[in-house]
Order: structure tokens, then C-alpha cells, then sequence
């Protein structure tokens, strides 16, 4: 069986999805997806450590080799977003039953896990298929359950944003179908191995440079980078909060390994960065969104709303990294890739619960909160302190790495600017603390309790996974670093 | 080109949906042109049919009229202009329109052609490709059909209640008396429809058609039925939870093949170990993944029809759309 | 070189115009309908890559030697299959929109967003 | 013969897509669509004829049946909708005598 | 006896797309809604039946026989059908016939729907 894991792990979450629509009763869907969702992260651990031992696995669907059946590849980008993955959406679905028992109407309940499972079967998807075209369906498979997901929250407007969404989405779908259809034309291939040896032949040709846009194009619609990422606050603020607390942590994940493998991977380093502007362009725009997310974020009210704002600017410090193209530089992405998740879906979580208590999450609707609900506003400070990047937290090393890739290649200006990207989060982080901790709670409101337990022991189970990787950084940046060195194409 | 022009300046949702049904058909009279009949079956049914279907009832719900409002043209012209340039740019260096020796058509096609005979044992080779070499990602494709299904499901699913359908069946009644004569027409027709879509089902393998093409058709039929004897006619014969179960048994199908032949000792979705004979297996293999295509499609596009037809009935006889909107939260 | 093109640069017209409704147009259902209109087109675009001058259905017989080629209608297939499904699902979307602003006009949709976003949060909250 | 057969079937449908945009009523649009229908069914026959291999006349059946159920559907879902509108105040009396 | 199937099926041929683009100038140039069905519903059934006739005397075997002969029983049941629903459905709408020179109703479309 153990050859065969590279499609249990995606196929034993697809296959859940079915068989959870048969059991009906939410109590054992919520039991049984929890256990897929355990199980799929228990076969992401296993093959981390067999790739980690044995380099590369290749897995071909159908016993058809290659280039002519679809294959799927494991290296260590991709052990390592699977893991994460899978990590996370196990951790949220055990705060999913009680969650969602306020936001959404109990017949949907069922509904509600199918289509979780359906998400992360399509990130999975994903991430671990080494065919073009694959990608494109898993990509549809986890972006149809989101807008469904989305469309799941309470407020109406969670039907506007998912529908704005879906728009976008289905754009940036399509110019990555444009773009695969013109690199199919130029190679006659799909599989992403048999893509790299063969593009170089004709990569000087006029129509894989316009491939190579589409795709691109295409993911940052996904990616939500700096000026397309129109789509994202709404949709984060308004749909229920553990849809929040599963995509912020992953999805934008899955758009960042979609825009490494396709730079790295398909088209290859000399092709990505020397024919293109793009380390320039990205730099740019990885800043602009660095700084002017974070300043919007200051101004939100809504405090979800506010960590969204925030996840673009972290996206924004994913891209400086990318845009480096130095191993450093890379490495600083993926760690913060993995640090990011963390912080995002614990701080998400910990407002899902505030949320289950309270009902919203406006900023001034959480007066003294730090006194009722101590241990739930401690994780998102603690959270947000990751977001700023302190020493001990997990956001600190990333920023650490990140801020060494840029002094390596010289870059002062860049260094200078993400460190008051900082500043920014620090203001950001500071009202929420202000609020919560330093003003009294308003006087005609009824006082609310501390989240029940099975919000408190993912929450905390995530934050001190923030600070464990925040000191002990062995494993986290070993990883990142392997994977890293076998993009450039060197030997770990 | 026109049609689509005409569909900018048309202010009248109605025709601007007539002629995307045309549009559709257009584009698979083009795709017969273009020897891609496989593709052509399949657009002719959702694009002219089906979506065009849905989008009619979508506007019976929301009204007929665009409003005039003011547009925002200029960054809209910019973006399209830039990205349409781009392909032109793009297009310069491609194989010229139906160039045999272009690389698309040397390199991984060829063994499709070439050896599909021997491989897998189906003269169409669009069928062993898509059942065969590329099967996960029809695998993927019955997903994505499948989670729009649920989504449908969970966006627009009513409860409901056995005395408001009394109440609507009185309505409906009154409603067809008078098309008798498209009543009988389709009483002769809905026995053929359902026996095509079977022959639609097993001929894949020959010639064009398979378990997508079969779904839709047969679940035209149905939606046929349900246009024209009523909604709750049709719920009577099939019933909602029924039509889960059976969305959800096909993917269930699907994967079942993969699983029996990852348990036999192949890789998933081999399906040479499946029998003795490789051909044989490839043969039982693509048989029954079709089923399981026709069935989850089937099933998933008459959950998306009855719960938008379902949800116009209620908002026609709630009068006010805020009773429903309560209803539903 | 004109003709060899030509076919693409059509096809590459209709895809614009398709975004363009997209892009321009405020109606809910309109955008939808520019979405259907782009996806189209570029499976016109990938059928066309398929094309080969001379070939004919790729469906093997006896006396034909020249096939277009068949990885592009798969491909084309399972495009159709998920453009349908975006469609339902938007659809059902603006099914929902109607119901709880009673309009499918983008703009005002947003003045309405803009108008009340606190009340309507505190309408709910209580 | 079919050569010039197909092209009157696209003179045909080009006049047809003319009507359909000009068309001042809604039921002269689906009379177009209609008549478009069928002149694809055609259109689709005589291709199959015209390339040689006319196996693929399945594709014709399903159009003709795609054509049947959907104007079957637009009739019904454009036409119930003013029905209740009509219905309650001249509709009734009209059918009486 | 290949001449006779040649004429005869050109002579169907021939026959049917006349109809056809007749037909099509109909819907074009007929004054009013009643007439332009008049010109489709008529020309239609015949020109498509006409059509497939010929093509039915140049099918090679038997199963492109019975296949056209499906699509010729489909078109000679839904074109009138569809014809007669139509009517039917304009008539009960509302939809005038424009008679002795009156100026065409187009009250259809501007109906205030309230």
C-alpha cells in the first residue's frame, strides 16, 4: 500500500465526500470527515519522510507512463504543502461541528462537510498532480466548493462576495486554460516534467511568452496579489468562520505553489527571470500590496475584515520572497508559507469562537473581550504578535529569513520597507489589543463566557505550534530549504 | 461574431438568452466543422440546452430588464484591449490552423492514435483517452459536476412541507391544461428520449456519445416531464433523496474501479489487472466508469433543475420574496 | 500567413468580447452570460488546435489514415463539463442575490452595501 | 448538390439570426431560435454527408431533441410568468365564449 | 441505376433548400409575427423533410437509413408542435395579428410587469 499513497491522499478525501452525503446525520458526517481529514494528514507525514529519504515519487494513474497518462509527482514542495494542507483542515474541522452549529442551518450541515471535504480534495488535488491540465480541474473542484462555502455565511453579503469571487475566479481559471492551450500547442504535452524538457526548444517563440503571462495572470487572480486581490476581504469576512479559518490558511497556499512550480518547475529559472521583468514586477507589487494592505487593514472595523487585509499583505511578503529567486529567498517563501498558516487559521479560529460567542466580530463590539474570553483573546494576540514578527514566534524567523535573502543580494531600500510593513502590523494588532484589554465593556451588553473546549484545543494546539516552530526551527526550515535547493535544480 | 456583438447592445435579458442558445449551437456546428463530434454532443446539449434552460428560469426569477445603467467602459475596453493583444502577439508565432506537422500533433497525440487499437480495444480514440489514459481527470471532471450539484443543493434547497404542495399542484394543474397537444407529443417522445440516451450510453465506445452525453439526455427527459406535467408530478417519480444517493453512487461507482484495481495490484485506475486479458479489463474497466459518469450527471443536473424550478414555484406563490428569504434562513 | 491565422484572431475576438460583457456590464446575469460566451470561445480556440487539414473524426476505421487530434476534444470535454457547473452555480448564486437585495444590478448592490452595513449588523446581531 | 444544399442551409440560418436580432417580439426570437434549430439538424446531416462519414447523425437527433425541449422550456418559463398577470383580469373572460 | 439516385436525391435536394432560403426570407420580410410563423412552420417541415428524403437516397447502409429516418419522424413531430405551441402561447399573450394595415403591435415586450 505504500506505493499507492501519493493517490490515497487524494482519493481517500474524494471518496469520503459521497459516502458522507449517504450517512445524513451531521453528528457522524462531522465524526467520519474528521477521521478522512486525520487520515490524509497521517499520509502526508508518511510521504514527507519518504521523499525526504528517497528524493522524488512518481506515481502513474492508470499504469500508462507519463507523458501519455497522468502522473502524479511528489518532491518536496509538495510533501510540504500537502502536509500543511491536510494539517490544517484537520485541526479546524475539530472546531467545525460547534462552529458552524450558530452560522449555518442544521439541514445544511451535511452539505456544509461534503463540500469541506470536496475543497480539500481539490487543494490536494492540486498540489500533488504533476499534469497541467489536472491542475485546472482540481483547481475548479476546490474553487466551486469555496464559492459554495463562501456563500454559506450568514450575512447577505457573503452571497455578493462569493458570487464577486466566483467571477474572478472563473477569469483566472480560464486565462490558465488559455495558457495551457497555447503551451500544449507549442509542445504537444501536458505533463509538467515532459513541459520543462521541451519548452526550452521553443521558448523563445513569441507565443509561449504569452503562455507564460496567461498563466501567471491567471494564478495571481487566484492568488489574490496586490491589484486583483478585490475579491478576497469580502469574501473572507463574510463567510462562516471556519470556511474563514480553512482558507486563509490554505488556499492562498495552494495559489503560491501553483506560482512557484508553474515559474519554476514548467518554464524554468533562466526562463522566468531573465526573458521577463518579473522579479522587478513582482518585487513591486509584492511591496505596494505589503504597504497599502496593511494600511487599509488599519482602517477596518470589522475585524475580520482587518486579518483579510492582513493575509494580503503577508501574500505580499510570499512574493517579495519568490521574487528574490535566490535559495534564501525561496526558503523565506515557503517558511512563511508554512509560519503563515499557522498564525492565519489560529487567529481565525480564535475568532471563530469569539464569533460563536458573540455573534459578530465588529471591533467595537469587542470592549473588555480580554477579560471574558481570556484565553481566546490571548491566541490572537499572541497570533498577531506572530503577524508582526517577534522573536519567538514563527513570524519572526520567516521575516528573519526573508530580510537575509534581501541583504545578501544588497537590496536595502526593500529590507527597509518590509520592516515597516511590521510597524504597519504592529498599529494594526495594537487596536485589537486596545480594544480587547483596555477599554471596559459596554454597559447594556449581556457579559459571554470563554469558548467551549473544542474551540480552545485546536486554537491553542495551533499557537503553540507557532511558538514551538518559532524556537525550534529544525524542522520547518529544513524542509523549506530542500525544497528550495531542488527547484534551483541543485543537490541538497 | 455577430450574435456575440448583438449580445453586448441587447438590453432584454430574454434575448440575450435566445441568442446564447444560438451562440451554442453555432459553436457546435463549428465543432462538427472541426471533426470534434464528441465535443460537439456534449456542447449541444449544455450549451444550447441545459444552461440556456437554467439561465430562462434564472430570469423568470429576477426580470426581464438590464437596467441602463451607467457603464464603465473605458478600463473595461483597456483590459481587453491589453489582453487581447497579447494573444494576437501570442498567436504569431503558432502552427498555422490545421498544420499537420505541428507539434501538438506529433508528440504524445500520435501514440493515441497510432496504438489506442491495441492499448485499450475502443475505435473511438476519444473515449480511451478520456476513459483510459486520462481518466483521473474525467474522474475530476465528475467531481466538479458533482460539487456544483452540492453546492446547488446547498444554496437554493427548500424544505418542504406536504401541505404547500398540495396548495402548488392545484396551480400547476391549471396551468397545462391547455398544452394537450405538446403533452401527447411528449408522451411519444419521452419513451425514445430515454432509449436514445441508452444507446447514447453503450455506443460511446464506437462512436460519439459516453456516459456525460447519456446523462444529459436522459435527464432532459426528465426535466421534460417535469416542464410539462409539473414539478410535483415529477418529484413523485423521483424523489430528492433518491436522486442524492444515486449522484452520490456514481462517483462512487467511479472510484469504485480505482480502488478495485489499486486492490488487484495495479495502480489506480489500471484497468489491464481488472481481467485476464488486458483488453478485456480495459473494456469492463471504461463500461463501468461510463455508468458511473451517466448516473452522477444524470442525477446531478436534475437536482440543479428541480431545486431552481422548485425555488421559482415558491417565490411565485409567496408573492413576497421576503417570506422566502425567511423560510430559508 | 493572414490565413492561417485568421481563424485564431476570430476566435480571439469573440474570447475579448466575452470579458468584455464580463468586465462592462453591471447585470448579474449578463456577466454570467459574457462568462459562458468567453469559455466558449476558448474551446472553439482549443478546438481549432485540434484541427488537422484533411483529418477527420478521430474515431478509428479502416480506410483513414488522418485523424484530428483527439487530446484536445478530451480535454474540451471536461472544460464543457466544469463551464456548466460554474454556470449552475453562479446562477443559483443570483438566484440568492435576487432574494436578499431584490435587485441583480451590480451598482445597486453596492450602494445598499454601503448605505447600511452597520445596521444590518446589529439588526442581526439582536 | 449537397454543397450547394449546405450553403442554402446557411443563407437560411443567417436570415434566421437576423430575425432573431431584430425581432420585435419575444416569440418572434423563438421562432428564429426554432427555425435555427432545424436548420442545424440540417446543417449537421448534410456535413456529415458533405466530410464522408455519416455516421454521425446521432449528433442530429440529440439537436433535435435539445431544440424540442428547450423551446418547450422558454415557452414555459416566459410564458407562466405573464400568464398570472393576465389571468387575473382579461384572460378569463376571453375564454368563456 | 446510380444516375436515378443522383437525380432523384439532387431533385430533394434542390427542392428542400429552396424551401429552406424561402422560408428564411419569410421570416424575414413577413409584416407580422402570425405570417412569419405562416412562412417557418410551413417551408420547415417540408424543406427539412425534403432534405433528409435526398440524403436518405444517398445513405450507403442501412443503419445512416434509420437514423435519418429518427431524425425525419422528430422533425416532422416537433415542427408542428412547436409551431402550434407557439401560436398558441402568442395568441393567449396577447399578441395581435396585424391585420388590414394597422400598424404592428409590439405591446408584447413593453409590458409593464409589476
Amino acid at each position: 500500500m505504500i506505493a499507492h499513497l501519493p493517490i490515497l491522499q487524494v482519493v481517500i478525501p474524494l471518496m469520503a465526500a459521497p459516502i458522507c452525503l449517504l450517512l445524513k446525520r451531521a453528528q457522524l458526517v462531522w465524526l467520519f470527515s474528521l477521521i478522512v481529514s486525520g487520515l490524509a494528514f497521517l499520509i502526508s507525514i508518511l510521504l514527507l519522510q519518504q521523499v525526504i529519504a528517497s528524493g522524488v515519487i512518481s506515481y502513474e494513474l492508470g499504469g500508462w507512463s507519463p507523458p501519455w497518462g497522468i502522473e502524479y509527482r511528489i518532491d518536496e514542495l509538495n510533501a510540504f504543502l500537502l502536509l500543511i494542507i491536510s494539517a490544517i483542515s484537520t485541526i479546524v474541522l475539530f472546531a467545525a461541528q460547534v462552529s458552524i452549529e450558530k452560522e449555518i442551518p442544521p439541514n445544511k450541515h451535511t452539505l456544509f462537510y461534503v463540500l469541506y471535504l470536496l475543497s480539500l480534495t481539490g487543494m490536494l488535488g492540486i498540489v500533488a498532480t504533476g499534469d497541467a491540465f489536472n491542475i485546472f480541474v482540481f483547481l475548479e473542484i476546490s474553487s466551486l466548493s469555496a464559492y459554495a462555502l463562501i456563500a454559506m455565511g450568514k450575512d447577505r453579503r457573503a452571497l455578493w462576495a462569493s458570487y464577486q469571487y466566483l467571477i474572478m475566479g472563473t477569469i483566472g481559471a480560464t486565462f490558465m486554460l488559455i495558457g495551457i492551450g497555447l503551451m500544449y500547442q507549442m509542445t504537444g504535452t501536458l505533463n509538467i516534467e515532459d513541459l520543462s524538457q521541451r519548452l526550452p526548444e521553443v521558448a523563445q517563440t513569441r507565443t509561449v511568452f504569452t503562455a507564460f503571462v496567461f498563466i501567471i495572470v491567471g494564478v495571481c487572480l487566484k492568488l489574490a496579489l496586490f491589484p486583483l486581490h478585490l475579491w478576497l476581504p469580502n469574501a473572507y469576512a463574510y463567510a462562516p468562520s471556519i470556511v474563514t479559518a480553512f482558507f486563509a490558511a490554505t488556499a492562498t497556499k495552494v495559489a503560491i505553489y501553483l506560482l512557484i512550480r508553474f515559474t519554476f518547475s514548467v518554464f524554468g529559472l533562466s526562463f522566468s527571470f531573465t526573458t521577463i521583468p518579473l522579479q522587478s514586477l513582482f518585487m513591486a507589487l509584492g511591496l505596494v500590496g505589503i504597504v497599502i494592505a496593511s494600511i487599509s487593514a488599519i482602517y477596518q472595523n470589522n475585524v475580520k475584515h482587518l486579518f483579510a487585509y492582513s493575509s494580503i499583505a503577508q501574500i505580499g511578503y510570499m512574493i517579495v520572497g519568490f521574487s528574490i529567486s535566490s535559495v534564501t529567498g525561496l526558503t523565506a517563501t515557503l517558511l512563511h508559507l508554512f509560519n503563515h498558516a499557522l498564525m492565519k487559521s489560529a487567529i481565525f479560529l480564535a475568532l471563530a469562537a469569539v464569533m460563536y460567542r458573540l455573534g459578530n466580530v465588529q471591533l467595537n463590539n469587542l470592549h473588555g473581550l480580554g477579560r471574558q474570553m481570556p484565553l481566546t483573546m490571548a491566541a490572537i494576540v499572541i497570533g498577531g504578535l506572530s503577524l508582526i514578527g517577534i522573536p519567538l514566534t514563527v513570524g519572526f524567523v520567516s521575516k528573519w529569513y526573508l530580510v537575509t535573502a534581501l541583504l545578501e543580494q544588497g537590496w536595502w531600500p526593500v529590507a527597509v520597507l518590509i520592516l515597516i510593513g511590521s510597524l504597519l502590523a504592529i498599529i494594526y494588532v495594537w487596536r485589537i489589543v486596545e480594544v480587547a484589554y483596555f477599554k471596559a465593556p459596554l454597559a447594556n451588553k449581556v457579559p459571554v463566557r470563554e469558548a467551549p473546549i473544542s474551540f480552545l484545543a485546536p486554537i491553542w494546539l495551533l499557537i503553540i505550534a507557532n511558538i514551538y516552530f518559532g524556537i525550534d526551527t529544525r524542522f520547518s526550515v529544513q524542509v523549506a530549504q530542500e525544497a528550495a535547493q531542488t527547484l534551483f535544480g541543485l543537490t541538497p | 461574431m455577430v450574435v456575440a456583438i448583438a449580445i453586448i447592445k441587447m438590453k432584454d435579458l430574454f434575448a440575450v438568452v435566445m441568442l446564447t442558445g444560438i451562440y451554442g449551437l453555432l459553436s457546435a456546428s463549428f465543432f462538427v466543422a472541426m471533426d470534434a463530434v464528441d465535443v460537439a454532443f456534449t456542447e449541444a446539449s449544455v450549451g444550447a440546452g441545459i444552461s440556456t434552460l437554467l439561465m430562462l428560469i434564472v430570469i423568470s426569477m429576477t426580470g426581464r430588464r438590464e437596467k441602463t445603467t451607467r457603464h464603465k467602459p473605458f478600463p473595461a475596453l483597456l483590459i481587453v484591449a491589453i489582453t487581447g493583444g497579447l494573444l494576437i502577439y501570442g498567436t504569431l508565432d503558432m502552427p498555422y490552423f490545421g498544420s499537420v506537422d505541428a507539434p501538438s500533433h506529433s508528440h504524445i497525440a500520435a501514440r493515441y492514435i497510432n496504438d489506442s487499437m491495441q492499448e485499450v480495444g475502443v475505435p473511438n480514440i476519444v473515449t480511451s483517452v478520456l476513459a483510459s489514459y486520462r481518466a483521473f481527470d474525467t474522474f475530476g471532471e465528475v467531481i466538479v459536476i458533482f460539487t456544483a450539484g452540492i453546492g446547488v443543493l446547498a444554496l437554493l434547497s427548500v424544505t418542504h412541507r406536504p401541505e404547500d404542495n398540495d396548495k402548488f399542484s392545484t396551480i400547476n394543474d391549471s396551468m397545462h391544461e391547455q398544452h394537450l397537444v405538446v403533452r401527447i407529443v411528449a408522451k411519444m417522445l419521452i419513451p425514445f428520449i430515454l432509449l436514445f440516451a441508452l444507446y447514447v450510453q453503450f455506443h460511446g465506445d464506437f462512436g460519439p456519445g459516453g456516459g456525460f452525453q447519456a446523462g444529459v439526455i436522459f435527464a432532459a427527459a426528465i426535466i421534460l416531464y417535469a416542464m410539462l406535467f409539473g414539478l410535483n408530478t415529477a418529484r413523485k417519480v423521483i424523489n430528492q433523496t433518491f436522486i442524492q444517493l444515486i449522484a452520490a453512487t456514481g462517483v462512487l461507482i467511479y472510484a469504485s474501479v480505482g480502488v478495485a484495481s489499486l486492490l488487484s495490484g495495479g495502480n489506480f485506475f489500471d484497468y489491464n489487472v481488472l481481467s485476464n486479458d488486458p483488453i478485456a479489463g480495459q473494456h469492463l474497466g471504461i463500461l463501468i466508469i461510463e455508468w458511473g459518469v451517466g448516473c452522477t450527471v444524470c442525477s446531478v443536473i436534475i437536482i440543479i433543475f428541480f431545486n431552481f424550478a422548485g425555488r421559482r414555484e415558491i417565490q411565485q406563490n409567496n408573492g413576497s420574496k421576503y417570506d422566502t428569504n425567511q423560510d430559508l434562513q | 500567413m493572414l490565413m492561417g491565422l485568421f481563424n485564431d484572431w476570430v476566435v480571439i475576438m469573440l474570447m475579448m468580447i466575452g470579458l468584455y460583457i464580463v468586465i462592462a456590464h453591471g447585470n448579474l446575469i449578463k456577466k454570467i452570460v459574457g462568462l459562458t460566451l468567453f469559455q466558449t470561445s476558448v474551446f472553439i480556440f482549443y478546438i481549432s488546435i485540434a484541427n488537422v487539414e484533411g483529418g477527420t473524426a478521430p474515431i478509428l476505421a479502416d480506410d483513414i489514415t488522418l485523424y484530428s487530434n483527439p487530446l484536445p476534444h478530451v480535454l474540451i470535454l471536461t472544460a464543457i463539463v466544469v463551464g456548466i457547473a460554474t454556470t449552475a452555480l453562479a446562477l443559483s448564486l443570483v438566484v440568492r442575490i435576487k432574494e436578499a437585495y431584490g435587485t441583480i444590478e451590480e451598482e445597486e448592490i453596492q450602494r445598499q452595501d454601503n448605505q447600511t452595513p452597520e445596521v444590518k449588523k446589529e439588526g442581526k446581531q439582536s | 448538390m449537397l454543397i450547394a444544399t449546405t450553403l442554402a442551409i446557411f443563407v437560411a440560418m443567417i436570415l434566421a439570426i437576423i430575425r432573431g436580432i431584430t425581432g420585435p417580439t419575444l416569440y418572434d426570437r423563438i421562432l428564429a431560435v426554432n427555425m435555427f434549430c432545424t436548420k442545424t439538424v440540417l446543417l449537421i446531416s448534410l456535413l456529415g454527408f458533405v466530410m464522408g462519414r455519416p455516421e454521425f447523425l446521432d449528433i442530429a437527433i440529440v439537436y433535435a431533441l435539445i431544440s424540442f425541449i428547450s423551446v418547450i422550456g422558454v415557452l414555459r418559463y416566459s410564458d407562466t410568468n405573464q400568464f398570472k398577470h393576465t389571468s387575473a383580469h382579461d384572460e378569463l373572460p376571453k375564454k368563456e365564449p | 441505376m446510380d444516375i436515378v439516385i443522383l437525380v432523384s436525391s439532387s431533385l430533394c435536394l434542390f427542392i428542400g433548400s429552396f424551401l429552406c432560403v424561402s422560408g428564411g426570407i419569410g421570416i424575414l420580410r413577413f409584416p407580422d409575427f402570425y405570417t412569419r410563423m405562416h412562412a417557418v412552420g410551413v417551408t420547415d417541415t417540408l424543406g427539412a423533410g425534403m432534405i433528409l428524403i435526398g440524403l436518405m437516397i444517398l445513405s450507403p447502409d442501412f443503419l445512416v437509413f434509420t437514423k435519418l429516418m429518427i431524425v425525419l419522424l422528430l422533425t416532422l413531430l416537433i415542427g408542428p408542435t412547436t409551431s402550434h405551441v407557439l401560436a398558441k402561447a402568442a395568441f393567449h399573450n396577447g399578441l395581435k395579428p396585424a391585420l388590414n394595415n394597422k400598424p404592428l403591435k409590439q405591446s408584447k415586450t413593453k409590458e409593464p410587469t409589476h
